[in-house]
């Protein structure tokens, strides 16, 4: 066993978190910059926070991940990391050639009260930051909120730079939140053949899942790019995709420019993805194409050929809100049984509306914001689950109960492909549900006595 | 990338001009003086700028002390329970992720390894302190765990606001009475890289944990092993050749390590360091203040390990020993061997580049070596001027304001524990016989001339030392990884090994020769272009059948 | 042990064969025969034969298979069939009004000597074909050959269609071989975005992976028309993808109609798919598309970040001639072994394709053209293998050798998802590279022991 | 499909003109004698007509002769080798399809239930004919497997081109000595359906196997089961409970079956017949040829289940076994019930259509009953007019030209092994005490009224009917199960369970109940518009939050 020393038996903890679900708010505001076409994300704090976010990234995405550090001394943290920054956006500048540097703060430099406007302000002042190049500027304090929280607030930055008053672009902001690559290639290939014009940021299409051709460039061709995000205030709406990523950004751009906007649920899952694109359409004055509607059928289709293994399956989850959001409605969708659902992102409304999304099924289910894997354990001990839907970690579980693991969400450390294939949209249900199907039904096959081992199943 | 070019004669001059080009001038005067080409001087080794700040902005291979501390010094062992007071990412990036093996051999069979824990901290506690809810996570995790120890990491935070956590780990370590708990000050801002970090995990389990150990070691041989962390198993093979030649190995610091090992650490015969750089300062203290004398051992290489076991035997001056290593080697030796021929004319004349951390960079060359490889630039992530240039150097060595709070051990004869194990006499005839005691050479004696030799190598000069120099393998971290293949030339972490090892020791060796034959020889790096971009002329008409 | 009783030794066999790695023509022609538009497949001969095929089709699909049957008598097995197609044809074509009726032989027919084209003629002069609807008769004798034959026979008799002299339609032509319904809309998309106009045929996509709406149409609007089929004779040739299924129809093209063909391999894999899209952009005379650039490198890049899991891991594969060449090749090309390599369709051409392939390795190759999985088993047992890739059948190899195994081929009865996601082109290597890797991880995550198990691969 | 239509009345008369309206006249006329609309009658059952040809090009359901012989009736059997002369295909298709299940309870643990054997006949077996051939395959399988039995199947050309397998059989069982080797001459066209092959399979094991085994049988309350083929394990929850109620099952025909238990068939008390089409011919003949008396049981269902049991224990005229039978079925009913009771809310009041092969279109609707569900329109795959309207009638069946080739064995009392196992005055008794030997009273008689009854239904007839009738559930085979779904309406398949089962005895009954609960309340049904389809009128703008 190797998390043999967890008991079953619960007792509720006041300080220690065991196993988090969640890590800290700066990586998220260093994958979000990502999606900024030929940014650089930079760390404003000690240089060990930005190898430990490039390290993740990079084994989750299997990519290169550049970005800078201010690389705090310890001189620097008693008076304060200005000077570093300000030498740090001259040498990227003059070093890599960015188009935009995108900073985001740390617990060092909040901790610290380094003030990033202000210390921007001095660089452009001093010359540091050449002409037609931008500085965002985010606050991610690593002691609030999670990696989705620090994803949110970089994707809020970006808002900021919308400007207001600007010329009408004819276009819907959509922002997808923290998804996969393929996921963003995906809502930008179904908000296409429903005919709607958009503009995706982040969008790391392109980015964290490049080619292999003997070249690197740092910045590749993709990416949201700084004209398009500026002139997102001229959009005729926004929709924001996931709650706790997405809608702070779009908040902010219709208080800011008086840009209109939706939150949807991320599309995952049918009716998540109905919802999204009946949106499309609306927004579009257009009839959904024979494309969308067929992928949505053969969605529905698999649905029903696969119902009987997945009817009444209990399942944990662990993961973030927006994503665990969707993944319990469909999963609901397809009838299987949310038991346990944990995220590390600290919200109420979480508690609520996974409740909610379970209280039409006979089934309770056990939900905590603020929890961790400890505690997702112990359920799981106390109520055993047929399958477990999480990260990489979620393996150690796994294998001390006997469970099978569907590996989704971030990070994922141990397999590789998820870059590749969507989960969004009615084909990322399809993938889903084979997901799912392959999991349980390896399962059975294991199990299986000699006598009942089938062939057709 | 074709042959011609890779074997084409290249001027290092001319290359470190053109790392430097484009740098603003401060950085490049910097710079200049960690890159530094080998050159042949009498007696004599050039000198290198090393430990000194990483330059903001520009992309770093290095990580913090924390990361030094808990997650190279304290991950590997496993009846420690380790709890990380501090906003949660930095427990969460050091769960589970340095590969450093364990077979759980408390006395409970306890592994608190795969455990993250933290005190996952808030705004309020940067406001108001976290001190309590530190308090309340130890008794919290002593109440699930019942650990014989716990130890406390800081992070930025925790250091500016001002919570003395050595303090509270004071205090619970007298409630609980069975369960030492103590606490690290390796706020990630301290230093200049992880070795830092290493200096203060070392210097507390120096402290706390070393010689409060009740058991007495009665095997023979005994031994230390520092600076080995059992990375992908290294640790195991280690162990496993040490048992065979009767050799006991009372504790490694620290990879597959128990708190009991430490505790008994003292009363080893012999200290063995591997990794100079992140622990020799222990190899000292524990001569100073048990009477143990180290030697600089490698087990990175088939003839470096046959090599170190000897050394390790003549030092005991024991017939039997000596046979029985001799009759080890002499077992386990020609396999290896074989294995290396099969793979010796697929290797030779390849070249490769290695920058990692600690004394990976130089160990690794020997297993190059056994390959008929080059290694044409090399050079450390976070080392000192001692492991370059060899440890005669450190007299010498400046303390900066960096260095400067990075706490020294002052060590004396414990009055109780301290025992030579040689007498002067048998000292000074080893050494007359050539055992070397605390003598490392450094890595920039051991490499070519016209080589390259980079501290702190970053992003940029990586790219571009590819570009100007097309090694067939690159070695460095995860972060350096895909970047460098995006280039087309396969490159082999030598801080994790991929998932892969153990590359120690004689099974090592043979599984390392695979696997950089798989990495050189890879049909992979033919598939860069597809037809159209090597044809792109388009006929008029296509050619049917 | 489900397969106790084969032994290691292997002992030649003359007569007998075990545990066929193929099966008979006529599913090979019914499965080809879905694939034109508004088209009944009919099975000539006793109803088992068309129960067996569609109940195999569906279960391998998870989708309603309409075929028809003569229901051959004792009667008509001693007197010929004649009265029994000509009342199929009338009743077929009075209540289930497709536009064509696909008639394949079988044993039975074949071997009392039913004459298609005869009796189609009659049923011509007798009026049973309404005017506009059309009849294809393919020979496909069950006792030569396998499935695979069946499918290019089928495939040849569309090719008949074809009209020499015809309108020049500026198309290619290309026959996708035997493959899932999303290969097929695969190889579209990829044609379609080189700018090759072309007419696909046979083509099952939108018809074995059709939505669930409520209503069930027997013919969905999918599918290659007729029309199309017969202007294939004026098109500027044909690629027939597959020298086992594609190829004589391609030819038969060439010497009727004057259309020239290239054979070329099933595009799975890098250098297949490479060949492919290199022949397109030939023809097409323009320059490959960034998509299909972007894709290819995304392919390059996962084989060199999944590579060191690949390198030497030893295979067996079992399956079809074109799938099997094209899977050797490509497991050639990622460093993997193949070294048994079984298909149950004769040929000795398919000996010596795939021992070239394997040439340039270091390794020899078991390769048998008529084998079947019993020998495979034995070869398996004298040399183990670190992964079987092959149909549902291999589960029981599998489960008794204890060996991982990538379901891929046909027929697949265990699992789903098949039908919706390409193995073809560079996205289809994606999805096989993801599969591979998954069951070799899978299972080193299985065996590690605890202090081997890792959470970062 | 909204629920409203779904409870309104419908007439079967209009019912059955729509089904016929679109047919050619003469279909029509064919198909109208094959459609019953069940009526009150007085004493009379109406009249269907059944067993007759499939109509070319008419979708049918129905599968051939092989298919029931080697497919249905040997499959099951685990220590037999099945070797199937002809091209590969029908050796293919009938391998591991079945799902009958085995616990390879032969002698040596065999199980060749997972092998494939064929001749694999190639263009010139057919042309110079394949008994070479046949006797090769056959050595070569006895040479690698030295099986007690290997079985022979004819496919479509073996018969046409006049291989004389059975000379072939004979002569290599006289070769082996070991081994009986028998052949069955079920090519596809023979008969109008599998039940033709059901026939030739039983009478070929009947001659070649039963009253062979040497072994004596003294076990009390011995029967055999005739016509359970255990898919999805059903057969092992009847042996379950049998043996709980100290009942032995000698022989099952043919599911878990084991050669030696067709030899030791005749040694049975009573024969219990599940599946009356597949087989009742069986149980006239061990009546005939050894003296065993036969009754008609069910198993499917709980109650039928009890019902059965109580029939048996009514036979044997034991006290204690008949208490032991009541106290298996109170140990085991109560726990159905509280099952049935939970699931009873949600299906009470569903509609179910059931067409599939053999005995199961009639057994189910018990399990229907059970669920408060109501069957509106059922009928038989491959049935005679005596399933459907009882055994009364099998007097005056008409054989017509495609029965007349398949094989009635006449059968005589066996000189050696016949005995009586009652006295015709107990046989009497039993009879009187309301025991019904060889009865059965089929599948009309057991429907409600206005509901329809109909033959070998095909793919048109079945999509019309849901269209009109909108049932709840659908049960039919794999062929069927796609087309019935895709028009929004759940499909169980009855023949392969849709690898679900047991649906036998009490734990069958209660997986029963849950399968059903889930297919007629699952939620996928709700799924089949989307959103912009319920409401597809376009808002001239969005409305933002």
């Amino acid at each position: 066993m190797l998390l043999k020393h967890t008991p079953e038996m619960i007792s509720e903890r006041s300080a220690l978190m065991i196993n988090p679900a969640k890590t800290c708010q700066p990586i998220g505001a260093m994958y979000a910059a990502l999606g900024i076409k030929g940014c650089l994300p930079h760390s404003h704090g000690s240089q060990g926070c930005c190898a430990y976010h490039r390290s993740t990234l990079t084994r989750h995405y299997k990519e290169p991940v550049a970005a800078a550090t201010s690389s705090f001394t310890e001189g620097a943290s008693v008076f304060g990391g200005q000077a570093n920054l300000i030498q740090a956006i001259d040498n990227i500048f003059t070093v890599y050639e960015p188009d935009v540097i995108a900073v985001h703060t740390t617990c060092l430099s909040e901790t610290i009260g380094d003030d990033l406007p202000q210390i921007f302000d001095k660089a452009i002042k001093e010359n540091k930051v050449p002409a037609g190049k931008t500085l965002i500027g985010a606050s991610t304090p690593s002691y609030a909120g999670s990696h989705v929280t620090g994803f949110a607030n970089m994707v809020k930055a970006m808002a900021a730079l919308a400007q207001p008053g600007g010329e009408k672009t004819g276009k819907v902001n959509i922002i997808p939140g923290w998804v996969e690559p393929a996921d963003m290639e995906e809502v930008k290939r179904i908000a296409s053949l429903v005919g709607v014009p958009i503009t995706l940021f982040p969008d790391t299409s392109g980015v964290l899942n490049g080619p292999l051709t003997g070249v690197y460039s740092m910045f590749p061709e993709a990416g949201a790019s700084i004209d398009d995000i500026k002139a997102s205030g001229g959009a005729i709406g926004t929709l924001a995709l996931g709650e706790w990523c997405s809608a702070e950004a779009a908040r902010l751009l219709d208080s800011r420019c008086k840009v209109p906007c939706s939150v949807l649920d991320l599309p995952i899952g049918l009716q998540a993805t109905d919802r999204f694109v009946d949106t499309l359409r609306i927004i579009a004055g257009q009839s959904v194409p024979d494309e969308i509607v067929r992928e949505r059928g053969r969605l529905v289709d698999l649905i029903s050929d696969m119902h009987q293994y997945f009817y009444g399956r209990k399942v944990a989850l662990v993961g973030d809100p927006d994503q665990l959001i969707a993944m319990t409605e469909f999963l609901v969708t397809i009838d299987m049984v949310p038991v346990h659902v944990v995220t590390g992102t600290p919200g109420k409304k979480f508690e609520k509306r996974i409740t909610d999304l379970v209280a039409g099924t006979d089934h309770t289910v056990n939900v905590r914001a603020a929890g961790d894997m400890f505690l997702l354990h112990q359920w799981i001990k106390n109520e055993p689950v047929d399958l477990i839907i999480g990260n990489s970690y979620c393996k150690y579980i796994a294998r001390d109960e006997d469970l099978p693991l569907v590996r989704w969400g971030f990070p994922i450390l141990d397999r590789q492909g998820h870059q590749h294939f969507p989960t969004v949209g009615y084909i990322g249900g399809l993938r889903l549900l084979e997901k799912i199907l392959d999991a349980l039904l390896d399962r059975q096959d294991r199990d299986a006595s000699e006598a009942s081992f089938e062939l057709v199943l | 990338m074709g042959k011609a070019q890779r074997t084409k004669q290249w001027d290092p001059v001319q290359v470190k001009e053109q790392l430097l080009a484009k740098y603003p001038a401060k950085v490049a005067r910097k710079r200049a003086k960690q890159i530094l080409i080998n050159e042949a001087r009498e007696n004599t080794t050039p000198e290198i700028t090393a430990n000194v700040r990483t330059i903001p902005g520009i992309i770093t291979m290095r990580g913090c002390t924390y990361a030094g501390c808990k997650g190279v010094i304290l991950g590997p062992t496993s009846d420690i329970v380790n709890l990380v007071h501090g906003p949660i990412g930095c427990s969460f990036y050091a769960w589970l992720t340095r590969r450093n093996q364990t077979s759980a051999s408390g006395e409970h069979g306890e592994n608190f390894m795969t455990y993250a824990l933290s005190t996952d901290m808030q705004e309020s506690d940067i406001i108001f302190g976290g001190e309590k809810k530190l308090a309340a996570a130890i008794q919290e995790a002593y109440d699930l765990f019942h650990p014989k120890s716990i130890a406390v990491f800081a992070t930025c935070p925790v250091g500016l606001i001002g919570d003395d956590i050595h303090a509270v780990a004071r205090t619970m370590k007298e409630k609980f009475g069975d369960c030492n708990v103590f606490a690290f000050s390796c706020e990630g801002y301290k230093g200049v890289s992880q070795s830092a970090g290493h200096h203060i995990a070392n210097n507390q389990i120096f402290r706390h944990v070393v010689g409060t150990g009740k058991k007495q070691r009665s095997e023979q041989f005994r031994i230390n092993l520092l600076g080995e962390y059992n990375i992908g198993g290294d640790g195991f093979e280690i162990d496993r050749i040490l048992t065979k030649c009767g050799i006991t190995n009372i504790a490694t610091f620290s990879g597959n390590s128990t708190y009991d090992q430490f505790a008994t650490a003292n009363q080893a015969d012999l200290s063995c360091v591997m990794c100079h750089r992140s622990i020799n300062y222990v190899a000292d203290m524990l001569e100073t203040k048990y009477g143990i004398p180290w030697i600089k051992v490698n087990f990175i290489g088939a003839a470096a390990t046959a090599k170190s076991l000897r050394k390790i035997g003549d030092y005991f001056q024991d017939a039997e020993l000596s046979a029985r290593i001799e009759s080890v080697v002499a077992e386990e030796l020609p396999s290896v061997e074989v294995q290396r021929q099969q793979v010796l004319p697929r290797t030779t004349g390849k070249t490769a580049m290695l920058f990692v951390g600690g004394s990976r960079a130089h160990h690794y060359q020997e297993l190059f070596k056994e390959l008929g490889m080059k290694t044409i630039s090399a050079g450390y992530e976070f080392a000192h001027r001692d492991d370059y240039e060899g440890r005669h150097v450190i007299p010498g060595l400046k303390v900066d304001a960096d260095s400067r709070n990075i706490e020294e051990i002052e060590v004396q004869p414990d009055p109780h524990l301290y025992h030579p194990r040689k007498s002067p006499e048998q000292l000074a005839q080893l050494q007359q016989d050539g055992m070397a005691f605390k003598e490392y050479d450094g890595l920039i004696a051991d490499m070519d001339e016209r080589t390259l030799v980079i501290d702190d190598l970053n992003q940029y000069e990586a790219e571009k030392l590819v570009e100007l120099l097309k090694p067939d393998l690159f070695c460095a971290g995860i972060k350096e990884k895909y970047s460098i293949q995006k280039l087309g030339v396969p490159m082999k972490q030598l801080h994790s090994y991929d998932s892969g090892g153990p590359y120690a020791g004689f099974h090592g060796a043979v599984n390392f020769y695979r696997e950089i034959d798989r990495l050189v020889n890879s049909r992979v790096w033919g598939y860069l272009k597809a037809p159209w971009q090597e044809h792109p002329e388009l006929s008029a008409t296509y050619v049917w059948e």
